[in-house]
């Protein structure tokens, strides 16, 4: 076993994991079961007692989404912890990159958490209508959901698995700096109108939520989420550490920056998954969203007021920009 | 809170079932208990021994042959001070003499005192007058478990050393280093660096290694590079090295005790899902007249869950209470062997009070997330009741 | 008229299966009951009467056939509409009150409002209002476990009348209670008729025969309904 | 029963605060002052023996190590990295 397994954090978040994947399976063969001999109609014995195991699959369904949500920080935590190991790493960047399967898995961890809250969205619904008219949608998402958990909770072991601890990887300096004049922004924009475009996004999605047009809305927000990322990392980021040079989403996760990552991108993807999800939810199910749609909106503007305030705190105290 | 009836009928049953959640309440605090008092004490330690890496020098060079450290002729102090970069060279002497029946050992320590920085050193641990007095005659300071050692074994005033030469040293004890340095200084004796060369065996011009510290982090690979070049049988220690082994070795052992205790979480586990599954029939009539009244699938889930959320918040906060009470006030008194080794002479050190985030969410997950899973089927199995189980 | 009627029986049955033998408990009964009619199901212990009454009130589901109250079918409800159904609409009284002994009379009687999710206390008013009606407020704080059989029936009738509701099933109320103590329940439910609620109770006991409330008294044998006999002819032979 | 929660529930805040005062108080610069005074003078800051030592190699016999010279650290042991 080499060190990285030994590590506690590690070990408790592999436990978590392994039984979170344990009660998922319980629900899977469950609600295979349920779609084997589910037939709304009938008064047999045999559907009341269908629609009871629903409830279990909802509960453990429950569960696993806040613990996974917990895990989430939790495995950032545990990565960033580890950097000590791993040789050259001075963040969660560099041990995320110690192999291949580090971004992957982050990438599934933010899309299983979209999936898990939609289905959770849908599940509401369907309990609220009266006969369930969702149900084989849902459950068959929630095939959908454990098969990629299965394949995320592989990838879990293999990563941590295969973190080598002699081998030096590259920091994030290296990772996400600028590569000798390369642009590393996205369709050729400069800081510029890199700004402009996050600022405009934002009103744009603010406009789309309050008017109601909801295709424009959500175009609007994963645009935003895609330019958000970029002008974090690029700019404002430089804002939090104070160091023009330094570009790297994990270092605000660390102590010394007072963890303020978790709350930067906590705001920016639940406020975008919320967003998201309302907006398809009336879209498609014609049922109002409003409650969601606005704790999106607030999340949203938490996110660009945070931004804003490291810009214009720092500008004040030194009266310069970086 | 206050006027939500759902939450006043949660507190009423909450204590309706009192004896139940005392009873799964005692057990988890017996493995919380067990679980956080060893990750505070290993923590606790680990940040002490981190403590000391500050006054660590950066490189260490050492000789050895077939595996075995020997002793660095003292001309090699010239070859390195050729080097640029490099500052505070000292020589050191040191060695473990070993007691009368080869049990123990003490860690001998010779410090050049005529030296000014060692000079200074000296002043913080004794006053002045004593300072002129100790550079006297042999003297030497030794580490609480040493003092300890030498009284139990009637040598209250001093010790007489056998030199390999066969001659015979007597030492005066003058004075006991301070109990808060027993994490380094417990089993040490500090003697003028010629009685140790003496009483270790070794020549004049012999030290056992040379430190020095290199202030620039970036040269530290290039000065690695040159000074490895410069004998065969040089090894050179760095201080990340040193980080790396004092994290694995915490690693190693918290992994272990980690992947030992999965054994009885999942006796813990199996426990819970008995308990909470022995549903006697009034239990059953009881939530079956809830459901009866119109309390849907959900609402009785949604009191059951707020009643296990009770359950593990007390469970924790009262856990982690007692194992900080403990670990940090009671100073651990049988656990912390499993750290401190308890082997050569016994040490007691103070251990400093350390809880970081990580620890506490590391407890609560390996805690809470077994716990839940275990109770969730049956809390679902009672919530299901059929609401004609009133009627009969 | 058709809009006055509470409740719409059509060809219902219910049968147990126990092992591969299929006792029927509910034999193919039709029944309509108007808003603010009292009836009476009349029949020896096992004639199906009570599962006839669960299933009226939601607690259990036919084999076949359609139960509609207020036109709206109840019988194939999910389990959450179903309990808000039994929570707004129904007011149950059992037969051995099953009142939850550790608590006292008004946390009794507030538990079918807690899910609706009321402020605290809006729920005192409305628990207070219900023990004023069935006259027990004067034993609100008492815990129910140490009240009489008498006091506890009553307890039961304000927790049933709590959420107002529109319907009211009693399953054999007043086979626990000696003679005075029924004769207080039956002049409640007289009073509650006169508020307009429509009222189904099971029993045997011959004190329902003649009561002038009473519209129509239904006697029951071995799961099937027997020609129901308006109560005005039965009054006068 | 309510306020039987709320007892309850102010304890366990009460064992908390306690808990919170203890450790901000907790006076960490003692033990390092004084590990640090010895550690300048000698120049030696590694943990004492009975600290740094994993537990096989005492407790048991270890086959890397010569019962008769038992100072003699095998190569591959993780103690090697700065023994003494």
């Amino acid at each position: 076993m080499n060190e990285i397994l030994l590590n506690n954090q590690v070990i408790v978040y592999l436990l978590s994991e392994s039984i979170l994947f344990g009660l998922l399976f319980i629900a899977f063969v469950i609600t295979v079961g349920i779609l084997v001999g589910w037939d709304f109609g009938s008064y047999s014995e045999q559907q009341f007692r269908l629609e009871r195991r629903a409830y279990l699959v909802m509960t453990i369904l429950l569960f696993v989404f806040t613990v996974k949500f917990l895990l989430l920080a939790y495995f950032v935590f545990a990565i960033d912890s580890l950097s000590l190991l791993v040789p050259g790493a001075m963040c969660a960047a560099g041990v995320i990159s110690a192999n291949d399967y580090g971004m992957l898995l982050l990438f599934l961890k933010l899309v299983i958490l979209f999936f898990l809250l939609l289905w959770m969205a849908l599940n509401r619904y369907d309990l609220n209508a009266k006969n369930y008219p969702l149900f084989r949608i849902k459950s068959w998402l929630f095939i959908a959901i454990f098969l990629v958990i299965a394949i995320e909770t592989g990838i879990d072991f293999a990563y941590f698995g295969h973190i080598d601890t002699l081998e030096p990887v590259n920091c994030c300096s290296t990772l996400y700096g600028q590569l000798e004049g390369a642009n590393p922004l996205p369709f050729g924009l400069n800081t510029m109108t890199l700004l402009i475009l996050f600022y405009l996004l934002y009103v744009v999605v603010m406009g789309a939520a309050l008017s109601s047009q909801r295709i424009l809305f959500v175009a609007a927000a994963l645009l935003f989420v895609f330019i958000a990322y970029y002008s974090v990392v690029y700019f404002f980021g430089t804002y939090i550490y104070e160091l023009p040079t330094h570009n790297c989403p994990f270092c605000m996760l660390q102590k010394e920056y007072y963890y303020v990552g978790y709350l930067v991108w906590g705001t920016l993807f639940t406020g975008t998954y919320l967003g998201l999800i309302s907006s398809v939810m009336e879209m498609g199910l014609k049922v109002e969203q409003g409650r969601e749609r606005s704790v999106a909106l607030i999340l949203l503007s938490i996110f660009v007021l945070l931004c804003t305030a490291y810009v214009a705190v720092y500008y004040l105290r030194n009266g310069v920009f970086l | 809170m206050r006027n939500s009836p759902f939450f006043h009928f949660l507190t009423l049953e909450f204590f309706k079932e009192r004896k139940k959640h005392i009873g799964v309440i005692a057990i988890s605090l017996v493995i919380l208990f067990l679980l956080s008092s060893v990750l505070f004490i290993s923590s606790s330690i680990r940040y002490s021994l981190e403590q000391t890496l500050e006054q660590e020098p950066d490189f260490v060079v050492q000789r050895t042959q077939g595996g075995e450290r020997v002793s660095v002729p003292i001309e090699w102090t010239d070859g390195l001070l050729e080097i640029h970069g490099i500052s505070s060279v000292t020589p050191r002497v040191y060695g473990r003499y070993f007691f009368k029946s080869k049990e123990d050992s003490f860690l001998v320590v010779g410090v050049d005192f005529m030296d000014e920085q060692s000079h200074k050193a000296l002043r913080t641990i004794m006053d002045e007058t004593d300072l002129k007095q100790f550079l006297k005659g042999e003297n030497m300071l030794v580490g609480e478990g040493v003092s300890r050692y030498l009284k139990a074994h009637f040598y209250p005033k001093g010790y007489t050393f056998l030199t390999p030469k066969g001659a015979f040293k007597k030492v005066h004890l003058f004075k006991v280093l301070p109990k808060e340095s027993n994490l380094i200084a417990n089993d040490m004796i500090i003697v003028p660096i010629e009685l140790a060369q003496e009483i270790l065996g070794m020549s004049e011009e012999e030290v056992s290694d040379i430190a020095f510290n290199v202030p620039n982090d970036d040269e530290w690979e290039n000065v690695e590079d040159k000074i490895s070049s410069f004998h065969y049988d040089l090894r050179v220690v760095t201080k990340n090295d040193i980080k790396k082994a004092y994290e694995n070795l915490y690693n190693y052992k918290g992994g272990i005790f980690l992947i030992l205790f999965l054994i009885t979480m999942v006796t813990f586990v199996l426990i819970l899902y008995q308990r909470y599954s022995m549903v006697y029939s009034s239990e059953r009539r009881h939530i079956g007249l809830l459901r009866a009244l119109g309390w849907s699938i959900n609402d009785v889930l949604k009191l059951k869950f707020f009643e296990t959320m009770m359950v593990v918040v007390m469970a924790y906060v009262l856990g982690v209470a007692l194992a900080y009470f403990y670990v940090f006030v009671l100073g651990a008194p049988l656990l912390r062997e499993i750290f401190l080794g308890g082997v050569n002479l016994h040490n007691s050190i103070t251990l400093v009070p350390i809880l970081d985030f990580g620890i506490l969410s590391s407890i609560f997950l390996i805690y809470a997330v077994p716990f839940v899973s275990a109770v969730l089927i049956p809390v679902w199995k009672i919530a299901v009741t059929d609401p004609k189980e009133a009627m009969l | 008229m058709i809009d006055d009627v509470m409740i719409i029986i059509e060809n219902l049955n219910k049968h147990f299966r126990s092992g591969d033998a299929l006792s029927k408990v509910l034999k193919d009964i039709n029944l309509e009951i108007r808003a603010g009619e009292c009836i009476v199901l009349k029949g020896v212990s096992g004639s199906g009467k009570t599962t006839l009454l669960s299933i009226m009130a939601g607690l259990d589901r036919p084999s076949s056939g359609k139960v509609l109250v207020e036109g709206e079918s109840i019988s194939k409800l999910p389990d959450l509409h179903i309990s808000h159904f039994r929570a707004q609409k129904i007011g149950m009284i059992f037969q051995h009150f099953n009142l939850f002994d550790h608590l006292t009379a008004a946390e009794n009687v507030m538990i079918p409002l807690i899910p609706a999710g009321l402020s605290m206390d809006e729920v005192n008013q409305k628990v207070q209002k219900s023990l004023k009606l069935a006259n027990i407020s004067h034993k609100t704080q008492s815990t129910a476990g140490r009240l009489s059989g008498g006091e506890k029936q009553r307890v039961a009738i304000a927790r049933a009348l709590v959420s107002d509701p529109a319907i009211i099933l009693c399953d054999e109320p007043t086979a626990n209670l000696d003679r005075d103590n029924s004769l207080k329940f039956i002049d409640i439910l007289g009073q509650l008729h006169d508020m307009g609620k429509t009222i189904v109770v099971a029993t045997h006991d011959p004190l329902f025969d003649s009561l002038p409330f009473v519209s129509r008294i239904i006697p029951m044998e071995d799961g099937s309904l027997v020609s129901t006999v308006p109560n005005d002819t039965l009054a006068e032979s | 029963m309510i306020k039987l929660f709320y007892a309850v529930g102010a304890l366990l805040l009460l064992i908390i605060i306690v808990m919170g005062v203890h450790y901000i108080l907790g006076d960490r610069k003692s033990v390092s002052d004084g590990v640090n005074a010895v550690a300048g003078l000698t120049r030696i800051s590694s943990p004492s023996f009975s600290v740094a030592y994993c537990e096989p190699r005492i407790g048991g016999v270890e086959e890397a190590v010569n019962i008769a010279y038992p100072e003699m650290m095998p190569l591959d042991r993780m103690d090697f990295v700065y023994a003494k």
